[in-house]
């Protein structure tokens, strides 16, 4: 294992890291700031990587496909919180998981009604294509290190957003107490219908930049959801920092893990056993580490709770 | 005396493709046979083992079914298949075929008319060193298919494993590992990595430029997955028993007939579901069902024209049958795959001994 | 005067339980009514329909020259109601100064001159509203509500939980809003004496209907005895 | 008796009069769907004393039925093998008698439950969501990459368990041992809600601050209801594994517990009766939609959406309204 | 003289840089009303945390009853003889009245873990806990949920509740809080009787209330006890004027 193996794969974390945020931000956003568990943001990750690929394939831009599913998403997201998700605010937190665990089912359904059982293609555009060589001599995608760009970009307007504008604010406002904001004149159902937008946008860009580099299919967004809730709860529900750096640090475990696992445990047993052990405990690892978390720090990392 | 077929298999979720072609080709058999004594339940599993079990339930105790079909997944053939041939019913599997099922847990009643779970992987590592690779790395997800396939792929691969790696179950990103593999000094890969897993591997494996000749089972290079990889997946090897364009009678009516009916190619899961019926209809034409022993007998002569030519079962009721290598091309518009060599001739399977019957 | 508010014949429900049997209550431009009676007897219940916090099942209510009938809470609000709720309930989680700029509209009333009222709450700008102390917190709300800029305030026990000296501060700045600016204000409030003091009218809810309404001169000991438990 | 009571009696009777119906009329399968509904329904009877008495809103719920389910197997499987279940410290046999196993599975769900509690428990309201779904997932990741039972494949034992004195394979006979369990599991969650522990419990959920003041402590509370949950929640794992005779880790995965919870909130949280409504209306929608087409899971998404928008409370408190305050 | 129930030796508390609690001593002898008074932000609450035990000082001690408990947490010195009430009403609002209350008695009977027998059906638990709810004159609500009721007779179901636990010592923070003029003279007469089951420190901002009751008083200006004594000493004080009273008191 050399040093640059070692360097290689941290980047790879960290964009691994990166690319869960994008999921992560629209989450914690939804979730902490208004108060709402969607197990559907999943789906709308999904939207957005089915509506880049359409798009992408009858134009054959990969960009207008990206402006497709940010609209399409943002589209989607609206008009669910119009119909079902305003109807929840007021509700406890279970009637959220069953209503949303019923999204779940009628995106997944709509989806493959709509564009059939098979996985679709998308692929990363020209532009972005390829490696490029790094200082130290690393080839490295090209198109992960624009993720990472973008990913960071996005954190930081996120953070402005929230934490200093009066949008921001009034919509942490409505979190604490959603009566009292309306008693001062905020119509907090048309702001909440824009962060759900706004959410789902970001999940919808996620699912397409994410989707050019995997597989485009129906029931692509749960194993994210899963690691999207993993990574808001490490870092503490609501905080847009808190996403971040949960994303990273699932990232970065997840990925060093699956690497340094199985070399640790092949010191001390059968190589083919090692490697079996070693990715066994690997795909627990985060689990771990969220557990792990929570238990020295229950509000998460940077948690109010 | 009419014939009754419970078909299970997943037609909802994330697999439904799979489960879909083999229906497809399954009721394109039947269609073409036009016989009337056959008649076809079909039920979705969903995927989910249990299901597929209170389905099958469902089909012995209310349909009553004389013959069992359809099963996409190892771990549901596990499930259902032990407790359908227990009771007496036939089980013909036009997929999943563990290895649990060809050795030690053989029974007269189950006939896998696909395989035997090893056998492509067997095929990518037998013809390995004829593509050059003498330095392979290799890859699965960490579960017992994934084990399986690495098991069945070192079975007959002659050169060195540089570096062996097991992946999480459902993972979607592979950059780690295209790291380690570019570290590794090899000079070939061994995938298998089914459904979108693939597809996200060759993606960004075509995106890293390691460049490396990648080779692994039909599954992950199968029709209804390529086109989603795109020219990514231009050039890439993998074993088969089957192929679009394998040249015999029987093949070329089932590919026109099948593009004709539904507008698409068929994968490997669509000639397997059509080879099942044609299979059963032969059998349903010498014996009646009610007759286990006879219907037995009429199954095991394989009498009946499949599109993988010459095609007869082992003793274990495997097949034993020519192993190729495909090779990913595009025609026109669409990506399908062609054979460039045989693997291995004539294969049965491994487990053939530890079978007592 | 032109009347600012009407409510007539209000009732309204908890579920299944009425608590309002039939309120009537009028404002006038610049007025300051006391909203008064025993506890329970629906003066918070009052306040939450008129600012549509709740709906009301029967009867008419009208301010600024509109009907609120069905009226959602935050437009009933941009109307001119400033509302100082009963249990402090400041934002959590948000600084002391967000909870300000959180209701902000523009006006008279912004951070500077909130600040100036309670000094207290510009030393403790940054902290979180939630580990604010009661009286803390009872400040920050009268300041959040006048950070609207509202026609009128509604001050529902703004006073409880205040120190005799904050207490006497609030009553003063109170004061000064009805001389000063000319604000109206609908306040309830347990002390008698300073409602005395500050309001033109009192009106008197006894089990969810107006008992009483009148100048604050005409409340006899009598009223105060049968009423209030004076 | 308040409507409630009455609506309850209706859903016991309705529960054991199909399948009866079902049997006399020789349609086995109804039979089975029956049992399954009492299983599962059995599972949220489980999980209702976590989630509507005590509050604890757990996404993990599968890893205890897994548990049950593995219990089972694990006991049962040596058995079909001839093998012993251990041979050191002390060579132990396995055993394929429903008492044993029930009582291993409960053993085993508690002892789960008492470990992730205990853990998950410094937590609350939505991180204890996510924590107990972690821990789920973490055993669903151990179950499938551990190769020692079966991996993804599971493990199947081809014959049912036995219980002393009845035929479990008979169709009839297995869902009537399974409505008794069932029954049992409502009295003594009955029995529970209503107690000083019960009452605790209420406490505690509502407002532990105030429980701990009054010297109550509320961790320990909702601990041992977690516990008792989590027992119930296996010994449901163990009969579902028998039904099936079969055990996989699909049963630990994240869409089991997300089931379970959806019996119960759309039977009704914390009702009673609310899991086995639930169960059975959730059953009944899975297999009425299940031939309509390809695209059923769309219309059971909608008909799920329909039943949380509209029928609040869940069917129980749909149609029972408002509980009443109990004497 | 008699040994103090309660204890509070030179207890530190510090939120960052705030001095919440600076070095606060006071006792509570058998039979007294010892009144805690002082502005808002003063640190009264959170001394009342450090002595119920959910807050932890930095430094100092809380004897109850001559025992050092301040190592112990909430639940134990409840259990040692601790009643506290919550400034902001703290209830179980789905309970009714009576619930809350059996509650409160079965935590004090450490009766929690029985699992069997329903807690209503049994008779001891119930007669305990209807006497108390007469006592704050809740009777006619036994049956209401606690959640519908309004607020000073939320305020009152609190002090059953501590009631409920036959404490050493109450430690109530602002009882009167939102209560009309009856209810605080009921609440003042209650309070008034109660002293002599057991001592208690009172945290209100009621002064009507603190003079007619508190045989001591204590002033806490920013976390320090400015001032201890009679109530005529506290309010002839000039100091406690100026930081709290305000001029209007005087008369
Ligand atoms: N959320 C609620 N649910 C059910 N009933 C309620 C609710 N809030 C108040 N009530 C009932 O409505 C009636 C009026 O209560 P309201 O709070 O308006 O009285 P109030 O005059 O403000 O009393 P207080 O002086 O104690 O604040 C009371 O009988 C009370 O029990
Ligand atoms: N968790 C905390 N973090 C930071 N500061 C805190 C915290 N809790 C309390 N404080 C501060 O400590 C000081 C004392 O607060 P406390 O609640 O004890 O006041 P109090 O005397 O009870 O006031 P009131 O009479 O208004 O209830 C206040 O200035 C408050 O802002
Ligand atoms: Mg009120
Ligand atoms: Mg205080």
């Amino acid at each position: 294992m050399s040093v640059m193996l070692l360097i290689e794969q941290a980047l790879n974390g960290l964009q691994y890291g990166v690319m869960l945020f994008l999921m992560a931000a629209g989450l914690t956003l939804v979730f902490g700031v208004m108060g709402l568990i969607n197990l559907a943001h999943g789906s709308l990750f999904m939207v957005g990587a089915f509506a880049c690929a359409a798009v992408a394939g009858a134009t054959g831009s990969f960009w207008l496909g990206l402006a497709a599913s940010l609209a399409a998403a943002a589209a989607a997201g609206a008009l669910v919180e119009l119909t079902v998700i305003r109807r929840l605010y007021a509700r406890d937190h279970l009637d959220q998981v069953l209503a949303t665990f019923a999204l779940i089912l009628v995106f997944s359904e709509g989806t493959r009604w709509l564009f059939g059982s098979f996985p679709l293609y998308l692929d990363i555009p020209d532009a972005l294509a390829g490696p490029v060589t790094l200082p130290g001599g690393i080839d490295y995608p090209l198109y992960r290190l624009v993720l990472i760009g973008i990913g960071l970009a996005i954190a930081g307007a996120l953070f402005w957003l929230i934490g200093r504008t009066r949008l921001g604010i009034r919509i942490r406002a409505g979190e604490a107490d959603r009566e009292m904001i309306a008693a001062l004149g905020v119509d907090i159902s048309k702001l909440y219908t824009i962060v759900f937008a706004l959410g789902a946008a970001l999940a919808g860009l996620a699912g397409a930049l994410v989707g050019a580099l995997q597989s485009v299919q129906v029931g692509m967004g749960e194993p994210v959801l899963i690691l999207a809730f993993v990574v808001i709860v490490i870092g503490g529900i609501g905080s847009i920092k808190g996403a971040l750096v949960g994303a990273i640090l699932v990232g970065l475990t997840d990925t060093l893990g699956r690497f340094l696992l199985p070399i640790l445990f092949s010191t001390f047993m059968e190589t083919s056993a090692a490697t079996s052990v070693g990715a066994a405990l690997a795909s627990m690892l985060i689990y771990i580490l969220m557990a792990g978390v929570l238990v020295v720090r229950p509000g998460g990392l940077y948690g109010r709770a | 005396e009419p014939l009754k077929v419970g078909m299970i298999t997943t037609l909802s979720g994330g697999g439904a493709s799979l489960g879909i072609d083999t229906r497809d080709g399954f009721m394109l058999a039947v269609k073409q046979a036009g016989n009337p004594d056959l008649e076809v339940v079909i039920e979705d599993d969903q995927r989910k083992p249990d299901v597929a079990v209170q389905l099958a339930d469902k089909m012995i105790q209310s349909d009553k079914v004389d013959v069992l079909t359809g099963i996409v997944w190892s771990n549901l053939a596990m499930a259902v298949v032990p407790a359908a041939t227990a009771q007496g019913k036939f089980y013909l599997s036009t997929n999943a075929a563990p290895s649990q099922l060809a050795g030690k847990g053989c029974n007269p009643n189950y006939f896998s008319v696909s395989y035997q779970n090893d056998n492509l992987h067997e095929a990518a590592g037998a013809y390995a060193a004829k593509a050059g690779i003498t330095r392979a790395f290799i890859m699965a997800p960490n579960y017992p298919a994934g084990q399986d396939s690495l098991a069945g792929f070192k079975r007959f691969y002659e050169g060195e494993v540089v570096g062996e790696v097991y992946t999480q179950l459902g993972q979607t990103d592979y950059a780690g590992e295209i790291a380690q593999i570019r570290a590794s000094g090899a000079d070939g890969v061994f995938i298998f990595l089914p459904g979108g897993m693939g597809i996200s591997f060759v993606k960004q494996y075509a995106d890293s430029g390691v460049g490396l000749p990648l080779i692994g089972p039909a599954f992950s290079f199968e029709q209804t997955i390529i086109q989603a990889m795109g020219d990514a997946a231009l050039g890439v090897l993998n074993g088969a028993n089957w192929s679009p364009d394998l040249d015999n009678a029987a093949n070329t009516a089932f590919v026109e007939g099948f593009a004709a009916e539904y507008g698409r190619l068929p994968s490997v899961y669509a000639s397997y579901g059509y080879d099942t019926a044609n299979l059963l209809l032969s059998a349903m034409a010498k014996a009646d069902v009610k007759d286990a022993d006879a219907f037995r007998a009429a199954l095991r002569a394989a009498d009946f024209d499949s599109v993988r030519g010459d095609f007869a079962f082992s003793p274990s009721q495997h097949p034993v049958q020519d192993l190729y290598v495909r090779e990913v091309v595009r025609d026109g518009d669409i990506l399908t795959n062609r054979i460039v060599g045989t693997a291995i001739e004539d294969r049965s399977h491994a487990y053939e001994d530890a079978c007592k019957m | 005067m032109t009347p600012l508010l009407e409510m007539r014949g209000v009732t309204a429900f908890y579920g299944h339980s009425q608590a309002l049997f039939g309120v009537d209550l009028d404002m006038a431009e610049g007025e300051v009514v006391a909203l008064m009676g025993r506890n329970g007897m629906g003066k918070t219940t009052t306040i939450r329909a008129l600012t549509r916090l709740i709906p009301h099942r029967a009867g008419a209510i009208r301010f600024a020259g509109q009907t609120l009938d069905g009226m959602p809470a935050h437009r009933a609000a941009r109307l001119g109601l400033g509302l100082v709720p009963e249990g402090r309930r400041a934002f959590r989680g948000l600084t002391v100064t967000e909870n300000l700029i959180a209701a902000a509209r523009p006006g008279a009333w912004d951070l500077a001159r909130v600040h100036a009222l309670f000094p207290r709450l510009a030393e403790r700008a940054g902290q979180d509203a939630g580990s604010l102390s009661g009286g803390e917190q009872q400040m920050l709300v009268i300041g959040r509500a006048l950070m609207t800029n509202p026609r009128l305030l509604i001050l529902d026990e703004a006073t409880e939980g205040l120190a005799p000296l904050i207490r006497g501060e609030i009553w003063d700045a109170i004061r000064a809003l009805k001389s000063e600016t000319g604000l109206s204000i609908l306040v309830v409030d347990k002390s008698l004496k300073e409602l005395a003091r500050v309001a033109d009218r009192a009106v008197i809810l006894e089990k969810g209907r107006t008992a009483w309404a009148g100048p604050m001169a005409d409340m006899t000991q009598d009223l105060a005895d049968r009423y209030l438990g004076v | 008796m308040g409507r409630e009571g009455v609506l309850n009696w209706v859903v016991a009777l309705a529960l054991l009069a199909v399948p009866l119906a079902a049997h006399a009329l020789d349609e086995p399968f109804i039979v089975t769907l029956a049992t399954k509904v009492a299983i599962l329904a059995l599972a949220g009877v489980g999980l209702n004393i976590a989630l509507g008495l005590g509050g604890m809103v757990s996404l993990g719920h599968a890893a205890f039925f897994g548990i049950g389910g593995y219990a089972m197997a694990v006991l049962a499987a040596p058995v079909q093998a001839y093998e012993p279940l251990m041979t050191w410290p002390v060579e132990l046999p396995g055993t394929k008698s429903m008492p044993v196993i029930w009582l291993a599975a409960t053993l085993a769900g508690g002892l789960a439950a008492l470990a992730i509690g205990a853990l998950s428990l410094r937590t609350s309201g939505v991180y204890f969501i996510m924590i107990t779904l972690a821990f789920g997932q973490m055993l669903y990741y151990f179950a499938i990459s551990w190769p020692a039972y079966g991996g993804e494949d599971g493990i199947s034992i081809y014959v049912r368990n036995g219980f002393p004195g009845l035929n479990t394979l008979d169709p009839i006979q297995f869902c009537a041992l399974a409505y008794g369990v069932l029954m049992a599991a409502l009295l003594f969650s009955r029995m529970l809600a209503r107690s000083c522990f019960g009452l605790a419990l209420s406490g505690a959920r509502q407002n532990p601050a105030r429980s701990a003041a009054l010297g109550i402590r509320p961790y320990s509370v909702k601990l041992t209801a977690f516990v008792i949950s989590g027992a119930i929640t296996g010994l449901a794992g163990a009969l579902f594994a028998d039904l099936n005779r079969f055990v996989s880790p699909a049963m630990l995965s994240w869409q089991t517990s997300g089931e379970i919870m959806v019996f119960v909130i759309l039977g009704g949280v914390a009702r009673l009766f609310g899991p086995v409504a639930g169960a059975a209306l959730f059953i009944l929608l899975e297999h009425l939609l299940g031939g309509v087409s390809d695209y059923w899971k769309l219309f059971l998404g909608l008909a799920l959406l329909g039943i949380v928008l509209f029928a609040r409370g869940g069917l129980i408190g749909t149609l029972a309204g408002r509980e009443v305050a109990h004497d | 003289m008699t040994e103090p129930v309660l204890d509070v030796r030179n207890l530190q508390l510090s939120f960052g840089a705030l001095k919440a609690t600076d070095g606060v001593s006071l006792t509570l002898r058998p039979g007294e009303i010892h009144a805690l008074i002082g502005p808002n932000g003063a640190g009264k609450s959170t001394l009342i945390g450090l002595i119920a035990g959910t807050l932890t000082p930095d430094a100092g001690q809380v004897f109850l009853s001559g025992r050092d408990v301040t190592g112990t947490d909430v639940v134990a010195r409840a259990r040692a003889g601790l009643a506290r009430s919550f400034q902001v009403s703290a209830v179980a609002g789905e309970l009714t009245v009576l619930q809350n209350v059996v509650l409160a008695v079965q935590g004090a009977r450490g009766q929690s873990f029985r699992f069997f027998r329903p807690a209503l059906g049994q008779a001891d638990l119930c007669e305990a806990a209807e006497a108390h709810i007469a006592r704050v004159g809740l009777s006619d609500r036994r049956a209401v949920q606690a959640g519908d009721l309004a607020h000073g007779e939320r305020r009152r179901l609190e002090l059953a509740m501590a009631l409920a636990l036959c404490p050493r010592a109450f430690v109530l923070d602002e009882p009167m809080a939102g209560m009309g003029p009856d209810g605080a003279r009921e609440m003042t007469a209650l309070l008034d009787d109660l002293r002599h089951e057991a001592p208690i420190l009172l945290v209100e901002h009621d002064m009507d209330a603190v003079f007619a009751l508190a045989d001591r008083v204590s002033v806490l200006v920013s976390g320090r006890v400015i001032a201890s004594g009679t109530v005529a000493e506290i309010r002839a004080d000039a100091e406690v004027q100026r930081a709290y009273l305000g001029e209007e008191m005087l008369e």
